[in-house]
């Protein structure tokens, strides 16, 4: 075993946190800069293994294992493959950006950075776990952080900071108590006693030799489903994604949208699918159905937002419809579109919230009424609006486009229905954008707004780096679409082995 | 040189992509560099579009035998996306027009936008509205094309609101992105039906698949495709439901405004039905169609230009018109005409519109026609462009709509009498409107607050070169050889129908007569005309409501449905979820009541936990004391 | 069915009248749920230990009853009882202690006015 | 169900012979029974149900007397003796202390319970308590055998001072420790 790239990309940030806990409440400047340098190395060394990544061989690459609970089967084991390396890069980048976009926070700076980086390792851990365990561990510890951090830190509008971070708490857990029996369920139901284990590998494997008859993959699949699924903001439980963001601190609703919420999907393409495929096939059809309930539901509920962390998170919600039919249509163009819808949004959906955040940090100001005319006084943070907002409407050469059109084209010949529903969805999208972005940034000056600085320095680099990442995988998609295809060919043999499984519940819509 | 050009050819969009990135990222502050790499940059896509057409002309490549480039975009599973450049003839005539007029918009746009600060960002716009037609016009695929297609969509949306502080000019910009977008959406779903149904959208191939498949399924199923495809064509080539935007485009820079409605975006529209030509004109059900909708919204929007008064809305809508002739041309199956029209439009439409740019700013953004008057005094070199547009468009001999349009008139009168009657008052019309914004805003007394001049070099030295082309353009066509060049299926024969360019001319001047006596000779009162016609004049001059009707639609099906929903989301989603909450609260109010502090209370829940649990044991017990059978 | 009424009442007299071990633990049971009750719904605290009294004594019944009638050859039944009154007599000193200091706390022995431990 | 009905059955003729074993020897032990116990119980409700708490205490403290008598009826005498000694004198002695201590006003509604609702509550948690315990008692297939163990008191001290040794010392260190105790904190310790 050579460098342990991922374990170091998994603690730096960790570590980090645990050498800040030392460092003195006054010391701000060194508390971010360290904050930034963790997260650096850690962006640096999975863009190291975003290069090196081998997608001629594929599979799981930087493996690691060191056993730890050998009685019970868990080791602490992490890899990559094609579906986990651009969720690794999404959440580092983001993360990045996210401690970017956090500099000139003022209270109580130390335990934000100390709380934001336990946060992203957490998050990395979930990515980079091949151990089911291990993913839960991480997945849990993602949440406390963040309900501290919205207590503190966050913002009331609509909605008290404490409803919004109970709630949005309380769905995570929730989605993670019906996970965790899901989880569970797989462990005692894929081997006998004695060779239990919560290796993903070994559980995929005991799937694929037929240890679980499909009942038990329908009834564990509905439990993943309900868990990811929460957590994903699938329709009837989205309420938590507005709310939360509008509560959160910029960079926790950075880092929810951007990647928290993709663990969700990629749960569901991991241990749902590669797990438990038959009883993705079962419910595909209701998955269809509510990913078009949440792209076109959302999409109304986000035209008549006042407050732009409200819009954004129901522009997240209809988007995440999106990578659901993907999912649910389980064929390789439209899972490989999936996957890179997650990583899309997640770009886009931070590079949004970073630039309200800064908005909102200079004016206290983040409702649509209130604001208008940034273009004249906010030059940057308007590009950053209008590549957000057009990467949302799906323009090419920003990073949506291709994803979009990947899912639409897998999705169509599946679920025609759905599929052009959803596909209206693009319509809508571009209406409650183009609104948005209309009134907040044109329009006449407003002098209200001249004692206000545009970003500088420091705070322009979220804009840069997620914008760099926007616009790169826009105009090359082939950079990141070749890592994902490297991930999902090898379901080919089982998605098409899965195509003729007659489909049980409701039909072709 | 020429065959550098053909094997470069994709330089061409990339040059002017590249001048916005530099633009864009270094001297976007600095008006005169910006403008400089702007216009370089496009003159060398102009000099590779020449070398393009040098070697299509000179070379083997013909409507039937492209050169095609491709190279891999994206790959997924069996699923590739490619981006290339595909060169025929069609192809080299576009890179023509669009190159000619962006670079003479650009070279224009240096004396309009003299005084604006943003001139830098407007340039960089520009760059990126030029490079983005440019690569639609040479798509290889439907997916480059739907691509590029949205580029322009949204270049045109960044251009029309390039007065961002101005809000008819937001709103407008809005407009326009979101009608296209409802174009798009079919277009959309009609090119993924073409990649689930044949598993490819590269030109070349499905020109071989489709007809197979025709003549094995039928034509229903592609009667779709094709429907849905040219909802695309509907939305952005400004064709009668989803036209509305096209009017309201005149809110960005004029120079944007000629791009627009001459050369780039509009067209797009026009270029995609003639690239897809061969599934379209396999299919007589939405060829006809097409050729209702255009020859429809040729004649619609005639009658509305008949009663706007501002200068560039005429226009606006005479550019509708124009390009329903377009779509009627390629309705009743003639490429030939609809893309020799295409390039005449584009020349005189561009000049037309800088004209009316030069008019505007000369007379301080004063845009209404009957304010003006007695310009030609004041600037006699835009009055003559101006008069050789009006010629031009309203189709007199030798001028280069008068070829064009006879040509869509032949065609129509082949297929249909209906189509070309509707075509042939739309000429009469077309050439009445023209000449009233010529009379009234160039002849007649000048004003006396009037502070019109002549313009700046920069923008009349564009308007004698395109003045020059509407002149010339229509009889180098027709004499060189167009139909034999551009063509679908076989080489369209040119000639002239002296009966239908007879009668034509006829309308034409007629027309011209008829406004001059209106308007410069006032023998009969414009005003009166307008009551007798009561109740139509209402209805043209407010655009038949259109947009009023479609405010009512958003406001109900969007806005109205959308507060729905989220009171839906707020009250029945979220509520149920604040219901559970409020549950788990009373929960735990019953929960708090048994531990309240007192002593008591612990030992009275004590005792009901001992009662549950004896009781269970007692319960269990019976069995095992059975069991036991009475050892005690 | 449970045939209760096939019990006549002359069984029920002849078992009530054979007293036996358990006569005493139900009367224990009557005895601990007596103090059970005044233990909850007794205000003073010195009422409330009276009742914890009584509820001891119930234990001790048993105690010496089991001692009684099952005898396993020694008198560990009673030993307990025995120490089952030590505790309680040291319990009992303790609590009126407690009460005592309470009282002069407080200035009342009501137990529903002590709620320290609410959360 | 069936073997329900057994144990009834079971239960009711368990150990109690037949109507011939009624003898007056039997009668005697049972009549002297019954008094003992409606003694105690009667005397146990008043301590609940009584206004008066000095009335409570007097009547805890006949209760307790009661529960002696039926040690002794159970051939206990020295436990009979614990219980007059330390329940009938001592604990009396020392709640009535307690009481004249902690109460200067009228006596006469000294003891007061709690709402009607709290009332309610715990006749039915205590009922149902007993109910159980009943339950239990009566399902249980006791056999009575009644062996002479000779002298308890004798007994009693053997095992305390050999096998129970430890238990005996711990007693008395916690009646030690409960004294000390209870005198620091009837003192208080801020007072010292």
């Amino acid at each position: 075993m050579g460098f342990p790239l991922l374990s170091t990309v998994l603690l730096a940030p960790l570590l980090m946190a645990l050498v800040i806990c030392f460092l003195p409440r006054e010391a701000r400047e060194q508390i971010r800069v360290l904050a930034a340098a963790a997260m650096g190395l850690a962006t640096c060394l999975t863009l190291y293994a975003y290069a090196a990544y081998d997608t001629a061989v594929g599979g799981m690459q930087f493996t690691e294992q060191i056993p730890w609970v050998t009685d019970l089967g868990v080791s602490y084991s992490l890899g990559i493959d094609g579906i986990s390396l651009p969720m690794l890069l999404l959440t580092d980048v983001i993360g990045l950006a996210s401690v970017f976009s956090s500099w000139n926070i003022e209270k109580r700076a130390k335990e934000f950075f100390i709380l934001l980086l336990i946060l992203i390792a957490g998050v990395t851990g979930t990515f980079v776990a091949c151990d089911l365990f291990i993913f839960l561990l991480c997945y849990e510890v993602v949440v406390i952080p963040i309900y501290i951090m919205v207590l503190i830190w966050g913002s009331t509008k609509r909605v008290p900071k404490e409803y919004s971070g109970m709630k949005l708490t309380i769905f995570l857990l929730m989605g993670s108590a019906f996970m965790l029996v899901g989880i569970v369920s797989l462990y005692l139901g894929a081997y006998p006693a004695g060779q239990r284990t919560f290796d993903i590998q070994a559980l995929i494997m005991a799937s694929q030799m037929g240890n679980m008859s499909a009942e038990f993959q329908i009834f564990v699949f509905l439990l993943l489903l309900t868990g990811f699924g929460s957590l994903l903001s699938m329709f009837p439980f989205h309420s938590w994604s507005p709310d939360g963001y509008a509560g959160a601190p910029t960079a926790v609703s950075m880092i929810h949208a951007g990647v928290l919420k993709k663990i969700g999907g990629y749960g569901l393409i991991r241990l749902g699918l590669m797990v438990l495929p038959l009883g993705a096939k079962f419910w595909a059809p209701l998955i269809a159905g509510l990913a078009m309930i949440n792209v076109m539901y959302a999409a109304y509920c986000a035209m008549v937002q006042k407050d732009l962390k409200y819009i954004i998170g129901y522009s997240s919600v209809s988007h995440m419809g999106y990578v659901l039919l993907g999912f649910a249509a389980l064929n390789v163009v439209s899972i490989s579109g999936a996957i890179a819808n997650m990583v899309a949004h997640g770009i886009m959906a931070s590079l949004f919230f970073s630039q309200i955040g800064y908005v909102y940090e200079k004016t206290h100001m983040r409702s649509i009424p209130d604001l208008k005319g940034l273009a004249h006084y906010f030059p940057r943070v308007t590009i950053g609006f209008m590549l957000a907002g057009m990467a949302s409407v799906g323009l090419p050469g920003l990073i949506e486009f291709v994803p979009e059109v990947t899912i639409f084209m897998g999705t169509i010949g599946v679920y025609p229905f759905f599929a052009v529903i959803a596909i209206a969805g693009i319509i809508f999208t571009a209406l409650y954008i183009l609104r948005m972005l209309a009134k907040v940034l044109f329009g006449p000056k407003d002098e209200h707004f001249a004692k206000y600085e545009d970003q500088k320095g420091v705070e322009v680099l979220p804009l840069l780096l997620l914008g760099l990442f926007l616009v790169g995988f826009g105009i090359f998609p082939e950079l990141l679409m070749r890592v994902i295809d490297s991930g999902v060919q090898p379901l080919a043999p089982m998605l098409a082995a899965l195509s003729d499984v007659p489909m049980l519940l409701g039909g072709g819509f | 040189m020429s065959e550098f050009a053909l094997t470069h050819a994709w330089l061409i969009p990339l040059l002017p992509a590249l001048a916005f990135v530099v633009i864009g990222f270094f001297t976007r502050l600095d008006k005169s560099i910006s403008a400089k790499i702007a216009i370089s940059m496009i003159s060398v896509s102009f000099l590779l579009a020449l070398g393009v057409l040098a070697a299509v002309i000179s070379g083997p490549i013909t409507m039937d035998n492209p050169l095609i480039q491709k190279v891999l975009w994206a790959k997924m599973g069996t699923l590739e996306l490619s981006m290339g450049v595909l060169v025929d003839p069609m192809t080299a005539m576009m890179l023509i027009v669009v190159t000619t007029v962006a670079l003479l918009v650009q070279i224009y746009s240096v004396g309009y936008m003299e005084h604006d600060p943003g001139a830098g960002r407007f340039f960089a716009f520009l760059s990126l509205f030029a490079s983005s037609m440019l690569g639609l016009v040479i798509s290889v695929n439907f997916l480059q094309m739907y691509a590029f297609w949205e580029l322009v969509g949204v270049c045109s949306y960044l251009l029309i609101g390039f007065y961002y502080y101005k809000i008819s000019a937001r709103e407008a910009a809005k407009k326009a992105f979101i009608t296209t977008r409802i174009g798009d959406f079919g277009m959309l779903l009609g090119i993924l039906l073409l990649q689930i149904t044949f598993g490819t959208l590269d030109f070349m191939e499905l020109k071989e698949l489709v007809p197979a498949y025709i003549w094995i399924s039928g034509t229903g199923f592609m009667t779709v495709v094709g429907l849905l495809l040219f909802i695309g064509p509907i939305g952005k080539s400004g064709q009668f439901p989803l036209h509305v935007w096209l009017p309201d485009a005149m809110e960005g820079p004029t120079p944007v405004s000629a791009l627009i409605h001459a050369a780039t975006m509009v067209v797009a529209g026009v270029y995609l039905v003639g690239r897809a030509y061969f599934i379209f004109s396999a299919l007589p059900a939405v060829m006809t169609v097409i050729a209702w909708i255009g020859g429809f919204t040729a004649f619609f929007a005639a009658t509305i230009a008949i009663t706007q008064r501002p200068f560039k809305r005429i226009l606006a809508y005479s550019t509708i018109s124009q390009l329903g002739y377009m779509m009627l041309a390629l309705g009743v199956g003639s490429l030939t005409a609809s893309m020799f029209h295409l390039m005449t439009h584009a020349f005189f439409k561009a000049l037309l519109f800088l004209c009316a740019g030069a008019v505007i700013e000369a007379m301080n953004e004063e845009a209404d026609i009957f304010k003006m008057g007695g310009l030609r005094h004041r600037m006699p070199t835009t009055f003559k462009c101006m008069a050789v547009g009006v010629l031009a468009i309203a189709g007199v001999p030798p001028f280069a709509g008068f070829f064009s349009k006879d040509m869509i008139l032949a065609a129509a009168a082949e297929v249909s009498m209906p189509l070309y009657l509707l075509a042939a008052a739309t000429a009469f019309l077309t050439a009445f409107y023209m000449a009233r914004l010529l009379f009234v805003a160039f002849f007649g007394e000048v004003r006396e607050d009037c502070p019109a001049h002549e313009t700046n070099s920069y923008m009349r030295m564009p308007l004698v070169v395109l003045a020059v082309l509407a002149v010339v353009s229509g009889a180098w066509g027709h004499f060189a050889g167009f139909g034999e060049w551009v063509y679908f299926g076989a080489v369209q024969e040119e000639h002239i129908d002296f009966m239908i360019a007879g009668s034509s001319v006829l309308l034409t001047l007629i027309a011209f007569a008829l406004a001059y006596e209106i308007y410069v000779a006032k023998r009969f009162s414009a005003h009166l005309l307008a009551q007798r016609f009561g109740i139509l004049y209402t209805l043209s001059y407010n655009k038949y409501y259109v947009d009023e009707f479609y405010t009512i639609v958003r406001n109900t099906f969007v806005d109205k449905l959308g507060a729905v929903l989220y009171w839906f989301d707020l009250h029945v989603v979220d509520g149920v979820v604040n219901g559970l909450a409020k549950g788990v609260g009373c929960l735990s109010c019953v929960f708090t009541a048994l531990q309240n502090g007192q002593a008591q209370r612990y030992v009275a829940v004590f005792y009901c936990g001992v009662i549950v649990l004896v009781a269970y044991s007692v319960f269990c017990a019976v069995r095992i004391l059975n069991l036991l059978g009475g050892a005690f | 069915m449970i045939d209760i009424f096939s019990l006549s009442v002359m069984d029920i007299v002849n078992w009530s009248l054979h007293v036996g071990l358990a006569h005493f633990l139900l009367l224990a049971a009557v005895l601990f749920s007596i103090g059970l009750y005044g233990l909850l719904t007794k205000k003073g605290i010195i009422s409330t230990l009276m009742c914890v009294e009584l509820m001891l004594n119930a234990a001790n019944i048993n105690l010496v009853a089991f001692n009684h009638y099952r005898p396993f050859q020694d008198f560990s039944g009673q030993l307990m009882a025995i120490f089952s009154v030590a505790v309680a007599a040291s319990e009992v000193a303790v609590g009126i202690a407690l009460a005592f200091r309470i009282y002069r706390e407080h200035g009342s022995i009501h137990v529903d006015e002590l709620n320290n431990m609410k959360g | 169900m069936n073997e329900a009905v057994n144990l009834i059955h079971g239960v009711v003729n368990w150990g109690m012979g037949t109507a011939a074993d009624l003898d007056m020897g039997t009668l005697i032990d049972a009549s002297v029974f019954y008094a003992l116990m409606w003694v105690s119980v009667l005397s146990a409700l008043g301590v609940v149900l009584c206004k008066n708490v000095v009335h409570s205490a007097l009547l805890l403290t006949a209760s307790f007397i009661g529960v002696g008598c039926l040690y002794i009826y159970m051939s206990s005498p020295f436990i009979g003796a614990v219980q007059f000694l330390v329940y009938g004198g001592a604990v009396a002695i020392l709640i009535v202390m307690a009481l004249m201590l902690t109460r200067r006003d009228d006596m006469s509604e000294s003891n007061p319970s709690r709402n009607i609702w709290c009332r309610v509550g715990a006749a039915v948690i205590s009922g149902l308590f007993f109910c159980c315990m009943a339950l239990v008692t009566l399902l249980t297939p006791f056999k009575n055998v009644t062996v002479d163990l000779g002298d308890s008191v004798t007994g009693l001290a053997d095992m305390m001072l050999t096998k129970y040794i430890i238990p005996f010392e711990v007693a008395a260190v916690l009646l030690l420790i409960a004294m000390i105790g209870a005198l620091v904190l009837a003192k208080g310790a801020h007072e010292s």
